[in-house]
């Protein structure tokens, strides 16, 4: 299923970009001259320990804040950090959170709503029917446009997001860990309807997680963060099955598993690393 | 540079642009108060060229900004200006009026801060119960009316009907008044100690304090109580019931703490607030103070002495927040320690 | 019986709110032996966190909280002892590691403040320098680099694994005969969450504590515990030797719960059928008959 | 909404509120039927009987021209209620305009209008309404301008704090991302979450912008007599304590009467709606 | 040592050139001496730092005491009366205006001065009532900042300082809070050991206040302006109530420039409408006192022209709306704008009264509260001044001239006293007449029809004759306001502390 890397060109591209934090009693590098590639229509998944970058630069992606130094180029052409509307819809983003990424007052229609409007998208009196066909899309009847976050499920609220990721039809999709505060049934279904979205709109996905499970069986190639810097990029396999990094191998040598399967898996990784 | 002096520093720098905008707001609208303050200093018979000399002298027939710059000029050599209802430098005045409205309110903060806290930290800690129920409805009724009815009440059951109280001034008559070191009444007997004046000044203070100080211990009660409320449903909270620590020491040390935070900016705006409506509660009890002062000089458009009285109250009312913000700083490590700036 | 160090019988839960009661335990019993590491596993909002609180006692004293059942430790019935006995258990005997690491620890006091008052709970009278030497000594047991800097530091100024591991340290501590973790690993990275795990296995074997260890996490589940309950909407599904219950599930949602994991071997993302038949079912009890 | 009412009636404290709100909105409505002596309202003088403590018909006493206290008061409601929602009627939109825009946008906005909002907090409130009465004829509804304008800091700066919390939650950060206009987020996106502080201040300030602009009347400012109002009955009826008491102690305990149920009612609405600062 | 506790409303101005109100002329009159009194229990004036005085066309000669020293000790001379006249005029605060027609002061020699008019001036001797004698040598030692010669001609000093001759000297002076006066041992005319060792006057008492003190005893003398119902109470407690009788009254003032009052009829109209039993039955405060009697014209009844007791003013509907029928406005044409002065409650119950009675007529009102230096910056304009204003209004000499003129001489508009803008050559003739000419049946006749002209085209509701009532402990006996035939005609001066009997109870 992975999609191999050479019949897509690159829709993203990062080079040397650095974040640097001025707090008033130090400075903190949160990201070190990190270069990579994403290609048009793969799921790039971003793992590595906490605080390594990750959010860090799903924000510069965003547009949130500027990168300290490097550039962004989408399609080639630099991104800069004031978005035009055209920009801002080509890159959207999921949340870690989903309860505060959704307004509390007003309803999941108003705010699967607000992406329609802003970008224009569909006549006024249509876009009504379009929310309830976003719904539908993320696998939620299209009444709950009337219904408050509060009256959601965490799973639930998540796909909302989601819809409302969608729903200004952008070409890539940053997720920064958008499951893990899902248990794992709810999750699975997440991840399920994510890869068939993927599949039916051609999107790329920047996907931050920590769960070395979901990365495998999601993404197409692995970007791992270790304090700041990229330490290994490649097809989710090869990390699987020969991972270069010796960080990248504790990792995968401490995932915990359920299967007889998985558990020889890591043992092998385990064991040319040298862990006993 | 340690960042609570930076803290300081920066709420220093912010006071003063308030100030100098508080300055020119009211310098402006002392002067566009109806009435010639020349004419009704000079009183009813005075005739259009007196009138007309004494605008001269005080710059009243230039343009404002002149006039500013004359204030600005005047006040850098630590000159406010005579009183035209007084006749005496207003600086003098206000150093005569500042000490009792200060006194009064200091001792009603005081009342508003060791009453109001402590009763908020009970109510939290036996919220639902009886207790809670009594703390909540007085705090309830304590906001609920202001402090010159509070004062005419307190006056009515306490001085009147139940004379435990006198009903006015800052001393009794019969009294010498010790000599004025610091202009606080309280202060300067004890220094001389002078306690009979002690006494006797404290007596007095009391119920106009109390009165001026029921709406904010009322606030401060509800303010910790909520904000008491909402801390102890924080998991640390849980996280310290778990470890077994008693009710007590939770309350006092684990929730307190926290929720005092969010409650001592609005603590702080009240105390402030209590010195403008200090001169209700002064009018009432017959309080020599600087709100009724003031009162007086708009009434007479003394312009001198409206633009200092102001002055003074807002510089009052900006370093009590400043003195709550640093509070604030020391007690909540993240201002002290870090404060977050994006690149 | 006497053997269980918790026994908890037919406990049930239910909050008053404005639109009236919402149940939320519907009598759950469980058995925590004394060494013995024991699981609690289900899904988001079943009840787990809940059951950890009402065991410690925490809940009762909510008023919205209407508790019943009964709560045995050390066969002692907790719901009839006086709470000051109640509290002198809490931190010494019994301890917890919460599930939110941020946010439960105080965020005004540094971390040294709230470690030695730990300390103090189960040694009175310890001194500063002592407990100062004791924290550390515990924080280096849960991997953490600069022990006197974290100190030091208050809670904001940590990442979420440091202070996830400053509780497991806190909880740890006064080596308690009960532990309950709630969900202890949800911020570390996988090598630092084996490395607590190991320390709290240590933790069993020495002291002979039991643990009560709450995860959603199968994985960590599997590695780590003797026994496993499986929770589903506050009922009690299925129970079984972690070995049997692993590979044999018998419950519908045990089935679904596994198969929803993904696998590092690979193999796409997991089918799950939105409808959740049988996930209802009576409770399967792979020990029936085993006396404990 | 029945919902509400429903959580309002069922706690004794906000059914007390609700019912002493209920009472006095409805007395100031129906002044004119409830009221023994609806003439009183007005320049009546009755020297036969005046400064009379309460008696029957009169069950307020009777006022130093002889006018009904009891009726003058419940004319009074209806002036101070008409005062209270137009003052916070100007003064809330305009404070909430000035915190969000602070409070949201940041940098030279912020400085700039929370300086201003400072100033006028600092100002002692009476010399700031005084200077408005200055530019003005005193009026009533330029009263209500001067009371507005010493008002709406407060709720600048009340915004002000909840915007700036607001604005570090996740919706908004996913508005912006969406490309959503700035007067979009701060009128669309974070002001519904301002209201429920809003609303909850409202009920508890409209007690208090009563008593301020009695204390303007005070002054001269504001309401004339013989247009009946709280706050300068019970400053005159101060003069004549302890001997004519009613003319002082009915005033006072209508005004907290008022201010007690509309404070009890936002108590309740807070819980309500969820907010507490 | 025995201690007398007064209140006064208003702020005590100790700068005898600007003193004006009730106040200040306490200050005044035991601080500083003048050079004649108001003779007591009768008309007419005594020397008192003068010996005699002559007159001589425009030129008036006053012989000084040669015993009198100031409290500083310096001896007072010729050349003081002289630089106090000065003073005054070059102020130009306060009374000054009395001295507008004096041209000049000149030494004779140490003990005589003489004063030259411009114009003849009837009352003149009267007006030196208002002529406090100051320390010259003293002042020019304190001069403070100031242009000329004369720098700020002493104000700065002698607003906190006393330098005087007078019975008592100031201790302490804080003009809002209180002065404290102690007796001055070296007096000229020596001050009685039962008179107060210490006085403090103290400012700004509220009512309420004041009632309580008085009732505990730790007050004496309650200021005039207590309301009638708090002074009932006192009196009703066992406070004794002492009087000054009234050299002035309580004017209800028409605007005569705006219309309807621009018509003489309507002013009739409303001044019969007027209900003037009412308004003594609001200021009554026991059976025997009042704050104010019957008014019976524009004179009030024991000065130079008044009408007696029994002409007084009654209110007459009929004839009320005889007048109204006869003016050229209809009721309904105007809405009339009814002031009082936001610091005299006691105005808004007449404002009350006033709407009430002219409602009566059909004319609609509406009642506008003013502070006091807002009413007297709005009076100073026609087109500002209010259709009615409500004035107390003295004989600051106790001549009719000092009460009249500043109220209705056409020259005098603008001023707060004259809110009516009164401009009719009959009543200016008379006004001129009464204080040029110096046979006093003249004078008395030119009083008598200035009255009836008065009454006659009715620019003023005439109220009622103002009485001041205060309330005092028994620890005090005030025989100047207590028994008539000790009072003095001028207002203030029955608060000679040197006369007062201080009762030690202790
Ligand atoms: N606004 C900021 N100011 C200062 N430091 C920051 C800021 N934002 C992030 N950092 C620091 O930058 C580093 C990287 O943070 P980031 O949030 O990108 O980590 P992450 O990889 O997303 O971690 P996690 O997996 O825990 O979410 C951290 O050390 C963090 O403390
Ligand atoms: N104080 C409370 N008031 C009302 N309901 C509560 C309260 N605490 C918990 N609940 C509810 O009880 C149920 C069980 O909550 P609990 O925290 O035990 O879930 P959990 O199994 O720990 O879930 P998670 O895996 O997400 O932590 C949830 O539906 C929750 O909403
Ligand atoms: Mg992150
Ligand atoms: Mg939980």
């Amino acid at each position: 299923m992975s999609l191999t890397t050479s019949t897509h060109d690159t829709v993203l591209e990062a080079k040397g970009v650095s974040k640097v934090f001025m707090t008033s009693t130090h400075e903190v590098k949160a990201l070190d001259s990190v270069s990579l590639t994403v290609m048009r229509g793969e799921c790039l998944a971003i793992v590595g320990e906490s605080g390594s970058g990750k959010t860090t630069f799903a924000n510069m992606l965003l547009g949130i804040y500027p990168p300290s130094a490097g550039e962004l180029l989408l399609d080639g052409a630099p991104l800069p950090t004031r978005r035009t509307l055209p920009l801002r819809r080509a890159i959207q983003l999921v949340q870690q959170n989903p309860l505060s990424s959704l307004n509390p007052r007003r309803t999941v229609g108003a705010s699967l709503r607000l992406a329609l409007d802003v970008h224009d998208i569909g006549d006024r009196p249509g876009r009504a029917g379009r929310v309830g066909a976003l719904l539908e899309e993320v696998g939620l009847p299209s009444e709950f446009a009337q219904r408050y976050p509060s009256a959601l499920s965490g799973g639930q609220r998540q796909r909302v997001a989601i819809a409302r990721a969608l729903a200004c039809g952008p070409e890539i999709l940053v997720l920064d860990e958008p499951t893990s505060a899902l248990d794992v049934l709810v999750q699975a279904r997440v991840l399920k309807l994510l890869d068939e979205l993927r599949r039916q709109r051609t999107l790329t996905y920047v996907f931050i997680t920590h769960d070395l499970g979901v990365v495998r069986n999601i993404a197409d190639r692995v970007a791992v963060f270790e304090r700041g810097k990229l330490v290994e990029q490649a097809e989710t396999e090869e990390i699987f099955e020969r991972p270069q990094n010796a960080y990248t191998r504790s990792l995968i040598g401490a995932i915990p598993v359920i299967t007889d399967e998985e558990l020889d898996l890591r043992r092998k990784v385990m064991e040319e690393n040298g862990v006993g | 540079m340690s960042p609570l002096v930076r803290l300081l520093l920066k709420r220093l720098s912010i006071s003063v642009i308030v100030l100098i905008g508080v300055s020119m707001l009211i310098f402006t609208i002392a002067r566009v108060i109806p009435g010639d303050p020349a004419r009704i200093a000079l009183g009813p018979n005075a005739t259009t060229e007196q009138v007309e000399q004494l605008r001269d002298k005080l710059h009243l027939n230039e343009p404002i900004y002149v006039q500013y710059g004359y204030f600005v000029r005047d006040f850098a050599r630590g000159d406010l200006g005579v009183s035209l209802y007084t006749n005496r430098p207003v600086m003098t005045d206000i150093a005569q009026f500042l000490p009792a409205t200060l006194e009064l309110v200091i001792v009603a903060g005081i009342f508003m801060i060791g009453l109001g806290i402590p009763l908020g930290i009970a109510s939290a800690r036996y919220r639902g119960k009886t207790a809670d129920n009594i703390i909540r409805v007085i705090s309830l009724l304590g906001v609920s009316a202001p402090s010159f009815v509070w004062a005419v009440i307190l006056m009515l059951l306490f001085a009147f009907f139940l004379p435990l109280f006198p009903i006015a001034g800052q001393i009794s008559d019969t009294l010498t008044v010790p000599p004025r070191i610091t202009g606080f009444l309280l202060v300067d007997s004890l220094i001389t100690g002078h306690f009979a004046a002690f006494f006797s000044a404290l007596h007095h203070i009391i119920l106009p304090a109390f009165a001026l100080a029921l709406s904010g211990i009322g606030q401060a009660a509800r303010l910790t109580r909520s904000n008491m409320v909402e801390t102890y449903d924080k998991p640390y909270i849980e996280m310290a019931r778990s470890y077994g620590f008693p009710a007590r020491r939770i309350a006092n040390r684990y929730a307190f703490r926290p929720s005092l935070i969010p409650s001592l900016t609005i603590i702080g705006l009240d105390f402030a607030a209590m010195l403008g409506n200090a001169f209700l509660v002064e009018a009432v009890y017959g309080w020599p103070g600087l709100s009724r002062y003031g009162v007086q000089v708009i009434l007479r458009k003394d312009l001198n002495a409206i633009v200092g009285t102001v002055l003074v109250i807002s510089a009052t009312f900006l370093i009590v927040n400043i003195i709550v913000d640093l509070l604030i700083a020391y007690i909540n490590p993240r201002i002290r320690l870090a404060e977050r700036s994006g690149s | 019986m006497s053997d269980a160090l918790l026994d908890i019988r037919d406990l049930r839960l239910a909050f008053k709110g404005y639109s009236g009661l919402t149940e939320v335990l519907h009598g759950i019993s469980l058995k925590v032996g004394a060494g013995e590491k024991v699981a609690l596993v289900g899904e988001s909002g079943s009840g787990k966190s809940v059951t950890a609180r009402i065991i410690l006692g925490l809940l009762q004293e909510l008023r919205s909280a209407k508790v019943s059942g009964s709560v045995f430790f050390d066969g002692q019935d907790l719901e009839k002892q006086p709470l000051k006995v109640r509290q002198g258990l809490r931190g010494t005997s019994m301890s917890m590691i919460f599930q939110d690491p941020t946010s439960s620890l105080n965020p005004v006091y540094p971390i040294d403040v709230q470690f030695i008052e730990v300390l103090r709970r189960g040694s009175t009278g310890i001194a500063e320098a002592d407990a100062r030497l004791r924290a550390v000594s515990l924080l280096t047991d849960v991997s953490i680099p600069e022990p006197e800097r974290v100190l030091a530091s208050y809670p904001f100024q940590l990442s979420g694994g440091m202070n996830q591991r400053v509780m497991i340290a806190m909880a740890l501590a006064n080596e308690p005969s009960l532990l309950i973790a709630d969900e202890p690993g949800t911020a570390l990275d996988v090598t630092v969450q084996a490395q607590t795990l190991h320390l709290m296995r240590d933790l069993v074997e020495r002291r002979g504590t039991s643990v009560l260890f709450i995860s959603h996490n199968l994985g960590v589940v599997r590695e780590f515990a003797d026994r496993v309950y499986v929770i589903y909407k506050g009922r009690l599904v299925e129970h079984g030797e972690t070995y049997e219950l692993f590979h044999n599930p018998r419950h519908p949602y045990t089935k679904a719960l596994m198969a929803a994991v993904p696998r590092i071997t690979g193999g796409g993302i997991p089918e799950i059928d939105e409808a959740m038949d049988g996930f209802h079912d009576a409770m399967i009890d792979h020990e029936a008959g085993v006396s404990r | 909404m029945r919902r509400t009412l429903y959580i309002l009636l069922s706690n004794p404290l906000s059914a007390i509120g609700l019912f002493l709100v209920t009472t006095v909105v409805f007395a100031a409505v129906f002044a004119d039927f409830i009221a023994p002596f609806p003439s009183h309202r007005g320049a009546v003088v009755d020297f036969s009987n005046f400064n009379q403590p309460p008696h029957w018909p009169n069950i307020f006493g009777t006022d130093l021209v002889g006018r009904d206290v009891f009726s003058r008061i419940l004319y009074a409601y209806r002036i101070s209620l008409m005062l209270g929602v137009v003052v916070l009627a100007i003064a809330v939109p305009i404070g909430v305009t000035v915190g969000l825009a602070a409070g949201y946008l940041g940098g030279w906005a912020e400085f700039v209008l929370m300086r201003l909002t400072d100033v006028f907090l600092s100002i002692p409130p009476l010399v700031l309404a005084m200077s408005v009465m200055g530019l003005l004829e005193p009026t009533l509804t330029n009263g209500m301008l001067a009371v507005t304008t010493m008002w709406w800091p407060w709720y600048a700066r009340l915004v002000y704090n909840v915007t700036r919390s607001e604005a570090q939650e996740g919706y908004v950060l996913a508005a912006e991302i969406i490309g959503a206009s700035r007067l979009h987020i701060m009128f669309r996106e974070i002001l519904p979450n301002c209201v429920p502080s809003i609303v909850t201040k409202m009920t508890l300030d409209l007690g208090f912008v009563i008593l301020i602009a009695s204390s303007l009347s005070f002054l001269g400012l504001g309401v004339q007599a013989p247009t009946p109002d709280l706050g300068s009955m019970v400053a005159e009826g101060g003069n004549y304590l302890p001997d004519s008491w009613w003319l002082t102690v009915f005033p006072s305990l209508a005004i907290l009467i008022a201010v007690f149920g509309f404070n009890l009612l936002g108590d309740a609405l807070r819980q309500v709606l969820g907010s507490d600062q | 040592e025995t201690v007398l506790r007064l209140d006064e409303v208003a702020v005590g101005e100790l700068d005898p050139a600007k003193a004006s109100d009730y106040a200040d002329s306490i200050l005044m009159f035991n601080v500083y001496d003048t050079l004649v009194l108001p003779a007591q229990g009768a008309p007419g004036l005594v020397p008192h730092l003068a010996e005699s005085w002559s007159a001589d066309g425009n030129n008036h000669t006053f012989k000084l005491r040669k015993d009198v020293k100031f409290q500083s000790g310096n001896p007072l001379t010729a050349d003081d009366v002289v630089f106090s006249l000065e003073r005054m005029q070059a102020l130009g605060a306060g009374l000054s205006y009395l001295f507008a027609n004096v041209e000049k002061a000149e030494v004779v020699d140490d003990n005589t001065v003489t004063f030259v008019l411009k114009e003849p001036y009837a009352p003149f001797v009267a007006s030196m009532l208002r002529l406090p004698i100051v320390d010259k040598k003293l002042v020019m030692e304190n001069l403070g900042d100031g242009e000329g010669e004369m720098k700020d001609w002493g104000q700065a000093f002698l607003s906190a300082n006393g330098a005087g001759t007078g019975a008592y000297k100031v201790t302490a002076h804080n003009p809002q809070q209180e002065t404290v006066m102690a007796k001055n041992a070296d007096y000229f005319l020596g001050v009685p050991g039962v008179a107060p060792d210490t006085v403090r006057v103290r400012y700004g008492l509220e009512p309420a206040t004041v009632r309580t003190l008085i009732a505990q005893g730790e007050h004496d003398i309650s200021s005039q302006w207590l309301p009638p119902e708090v002074l009932k109470a006192l009196a009703q407690d066992g406070a004794q109530l002492l009087t000054e009788s009234g050299t002035g009254g309580f004017y209800v003032k028409m605007n005569t420039t705006k219309a309807p009052f621009d018509d003489p009829e309507c002013r009739l109209a409303v001044a019969n409408a007027f209900d003037y039993g009412a308004a003594i039955k609001m200021i009554a405060v026991t059976d025997d006192v009042s704050q104010g009697s019957p008014a019976t014209g524009a004179i009030p009844v024991g000065m130079l022209g008044s009408n007696p007791p029994s002409d007084a003013l009654a209110k007459d509907m009929d004839a009320a709306k005889r007048h109204w029928d006869s003016c050229r406005y209809a009721p309904g044409d105007h809405t009339i704008e009814i002031s009082w002065i936001a610091e005299v409650p006691l105005e808004e119950r007449f404002a009350l009264l006033m709407q009430a009675n002219f409602a009566e007529l059909g004319v609609k009102s509406e009642i506008k509260k003013l502070p006091w230096a807002l009413f007297a910056e709005q009076v100073s304009k026609p087109e500002n001044t209010p259709h009615i204003s409500q004035l107390f209004v003295n004989a600051v000499t106790g001549d009719p001239d000092t009460l009249l003129y500043g109220m209705y001489d056409s020259k005098a508009a603008g001023t707060w006293q004259s809110p009516e803008y009164l401009n009719d050559t009959e009543v200016d003739e008379l006004l001129e007449k009464g204080r040029t000419n110096s046979d006093p049946a003249a004078r008395a006749e030119a009083y008598h029809e200035l009255n009836k002209r008065l009454m006659a085209i009715a620019p003023t509701i005439y109220g009622y004759d103002r009485q001041s009532v205060f309330a005092a402990s028994d620890r005090v006996k005030v025989p100047a306001l207590s028994d008539p035939s000790k009072a003095f005609g001028l207002d203030g001066m029955g608060f000679s502390f040197r006369l007062m009997e201080m009762q030690d109870k202790n």
